[in-house]
Formats: structure tokens, C-alpha cells, sequence
């Protein structure tokens, strides 16, 4: 099981601030594809992610109890 | 205990005065700040109100990150940086940078990069809310999904 | 009305909010500021208090030709700058520039050379006090007598 | 009759910060050998100078009513 954080545009996609998916055993990439199927997300390849609050690329692999964070171009400042 | 934390994301009004009193040194002849404020026209286009999201324990550590870049390319600095989150409207304050230094370069260069990599790597989100609609600023363009120096994994950081 | 003036010299401690409120305005996006703080230790050698002293009629009218260079170079930014004479102690503050623009990279370069050009051209004196005697700073360095850009007899300053 | 003003060093030296010179008749630099010869002020030719507030040099003429002020390098910020 991993948490999973959406922010911003990608929370008012999904229209909730976090979903659980139920199994950890894949890579970002492979969640990202899960959850453009599953959730309608887009552009999700132009998304950073963080695992646990530390960023990570696409090829990077999931364990049990991540907190993987979904991350749309930042406009802080 | 809030108000002395250096780095923070906050509901509140920023008081710019309480962020600069977070990196008075007696070492120090030079203190910078930046302040973002929220601007009215863009290009022509009015903005009525802004809206700022985080996620805000990364965001926090991510700043304490920056402030750790900033020490090792300029030694002896110091810096707080406060950032808003909530609604904002016209003039108020987004984000306050404050940084002291021994000497003045130093603390306008510092003061300048941090504010360069908040726009980089600092988890935080601006909703415009324009008369006719809203955008998610950032989302809409084209961009490098990972700018240069957002930490990788395996990076020290990992 | 004393606080009003964008352009100041008093005795009195500076308050950093009061000069930053002199240029915020709805069409600007960043405010920079400078501090200039009394600092207690100079390549090894102790302060123990400042003095400042101004020609302060003249210094005010100084700060405001700044201003004017700063408006042609930097079209839109909006300047304030308090300068304060007497006697300083450790960590006080004898100087704020506050400089408010519709883009942070001009609030960053307005504001820098704001200060380069108060320790060329307004008549302010800091005077040193080290536990071994006094310095007027400055004055014990050969310098050339007319920095650069000082304005000349019969320029339009005449 | 012009007035002159001192500041920092210079009024130190002299040990006030204002003179009146009862002529006008002269130029920068000519008052600056005055003063120095007159007051033992030092280190004049190293001194900016202003007319009523305005930075000047030493070829400019006084005027009858003029205030000088002699300004040491300067050390504000």
C-alpha cells in the first residue's frame, strides 16, 4: 500500500487531496501510468514526485508505506 | 515556538519585521530582504485575489535545503524565509526572504538565489483568480519537469 | 509628515516596516530592501559604537538624485531610503532602502546600486569607535576627491 | 562674505562647524589654500566641495552669499 499526494491542478482532476492505492510492488512511472487510467490524471510525465518528501525520478521503486507526492510545476514565490 | 522557526509556511500575514529579527547578528553589517507581493496587472491582465497552496512539510524542509546551499556558496550567511498560504490579495505579502551577512554582496547575491530556487524546487502553488477565470500558474507551460538541482534519487538528499 | 518624506535623514531608530510602506503599490510584485547594521567586529578589530554625522539638507537632496538615476535606469521601480546619524550601537540600523518594482530582477539591481551610490556621493560621515580610539572611515584612505558620477559644476544639478 | 561648512575631520581640526569669510572674490581652490594657511586644515585638496548644495571643483568662483561646505570622503550605508 502507498499513500499518494495531489496538489494543485491535479487535485481538482481527482477531486480529493490524496488516494491509497493498494499495492507497492512498481515504479513511479509504472503508478503514474496506473493512475492516469484509474483517476483521469493528466500530464503526469511533466509532474515531479517526491517519495517520503524527497524528490526522485520516474525509475525509482516503490515500498510498502511511501508516501509518493504528485508535484505540478511549482509557482511559489 | 512558530514564530522562530527559519524556515516557515504559514496562514497567517507575514510580518516582515519578525523575519528580518531572525537573522540579526552582531557579526552582520548587512541585512536583504525580499518581499513578493501580490501584483495587480500581469501583462495587461488583472488579477483580483491569488491563491497559494503547499504541501507543507516538504515545502518547509525543501527551504531548509535552500538555506543549506546558500551556506556553503556563501559562508558566514544567514537567512529566515517565511512563506504565505491561503488567499492573498492585492499588496499583501506572498513571501518574505531575509538575509544577514558580514558584507553586503554576499547577502543581495543569497537573497536573490533563494528566491530563484523557491520558484525551482519549493513545493508551493499559485492559483490567479482572474475576472474571467482562474489558472494554476506554472501548469500551463512547457516546462523541464525536473529543473537543474532538484535533488535525485541517491543524491544526498535521498 | 516627517514620515512621509521617501528621502530622509533623522535620529531616531528606523523603523524597516515604515519605509517599506513607502513603496508598496498594487502594480508591484517585489520589494527589496536593505539594512545597514552596526557590526561589532572589522577584519578582526573590535567596534564598540558608531557615530554618524550628515550635511542633512544636502544628504536628503542627494538620496533624491539617486532616486532620479534609479528611475532612469530602472524605469517603474519606486525608491525610499532613511538614513540615520547619531549614535549607533552594535546590531542598530543606520540605513534602510526599500526599493518596489513590478519584477524582482530590477527590485534586486535598483536597490544594490542605491547603496553603492550613498557611499560615493551623499555627505555622510561614520565615525568609529574602537576601544583604542576613533577613525572617521573613509577619510584615512587616499580616494580619489570625485568619484565617479559625482555631478559637476554646470551639469544639471547647477 | 561666504559661509563654510565643515563636517567629520574638518570640523574636528577646526574645532567648530562653520566659518564666514568676510570675501567672496575667489575660487574653490583659493579658499581652500585660505583655510588651510588660516585654520590648519588639512588634507583640503583631497575634500569635495559644494555651492549651495551642489557638488562642485576647484576652478568654480564664489559668489557674495554663497555657503561652501568642504566634505571629506563620505562613509554613509
Amino acid at each position: 500500500m502507498v499513500k499518494v499526494l495531489l496538489f494543485a491542478r491535479l487535485q481538482e482532476e481527482a477531486g480529493t487531496d490524496s488516494l491509497t492505492v493498494p499495492q507497492s510492488d512498481m515504479s513511479v512511472a509504472e503508478l503514474k501510468q496506473w493512475l492516469e487510467k484509474e483517476y483521469g490524471l493528466t500530464s503526469l510525465s511533466n509532474t515531479m514526485t517526491a517519495i517520503n518528501e524527497n524528490y526522485t525520478d520516474d525509475s525509482a521503486l516503490l515500498s510498502e508505506g511511501d508516501t509518493v507526492a504528485l508535484i505540478p510545476p511549482v509557482s511559489g514565490g | 515556538m512558530t514564530e522562530k522557526k527559519r524556515f516557515l509556511i504559514t496562514e497567517e500575514p507575514i510580518s516582515t519585521e519578525d523575519v528580518i529579527q531572525k537573522v540579526i547578528r552582531r557579526e552582520c553589517g548587512a541585512v536583504t530582504t525580499f518581499m513578493g507581493t501580490v501584483r495587480e496587472f500581469t501583462q495587461g491582465k488583472q488579477t483580483i485575489r491569488l491563491e497559494y497552496h503547499a504541501y507543507k512539510s516538504m515545502a518547509e524542509k525543501m527551504l531548509a535545503e535552500i538555506d543549506k546551499e546558500v551556506s556553503n556558496k556563501w559562508p558566514g550567511v544567514t537567512t529566515a524565509i517565511t512563506h504565505r498560504v491561503g488567499t492573498l490579495e492585492i499588496t499583501e505579502t506572498a513571501v518574505v526572504i531575509a538575509v544577514s551577512s558580514p558584507h553586503r554582496k554576499a547577502a543581495y547575491e543569497a537573497n536573490e538565489y533563494i528566491i530563484e530556487r523557491i520558484k525551482q524546487i519549493v513545493p508551493i502553488w499559485k492559483k490567479e483568480y482572474w475576472e474571467d477565470g482562474t489558472t494554476w500558474v506554472g501548469d500551463q507551460l512547457e516546462k523541464v519537469p525536473y529543473p537543474e538541482g532538484a535533488p535525485q534519487k541517491g543524491a544526498h538528499h535521498g
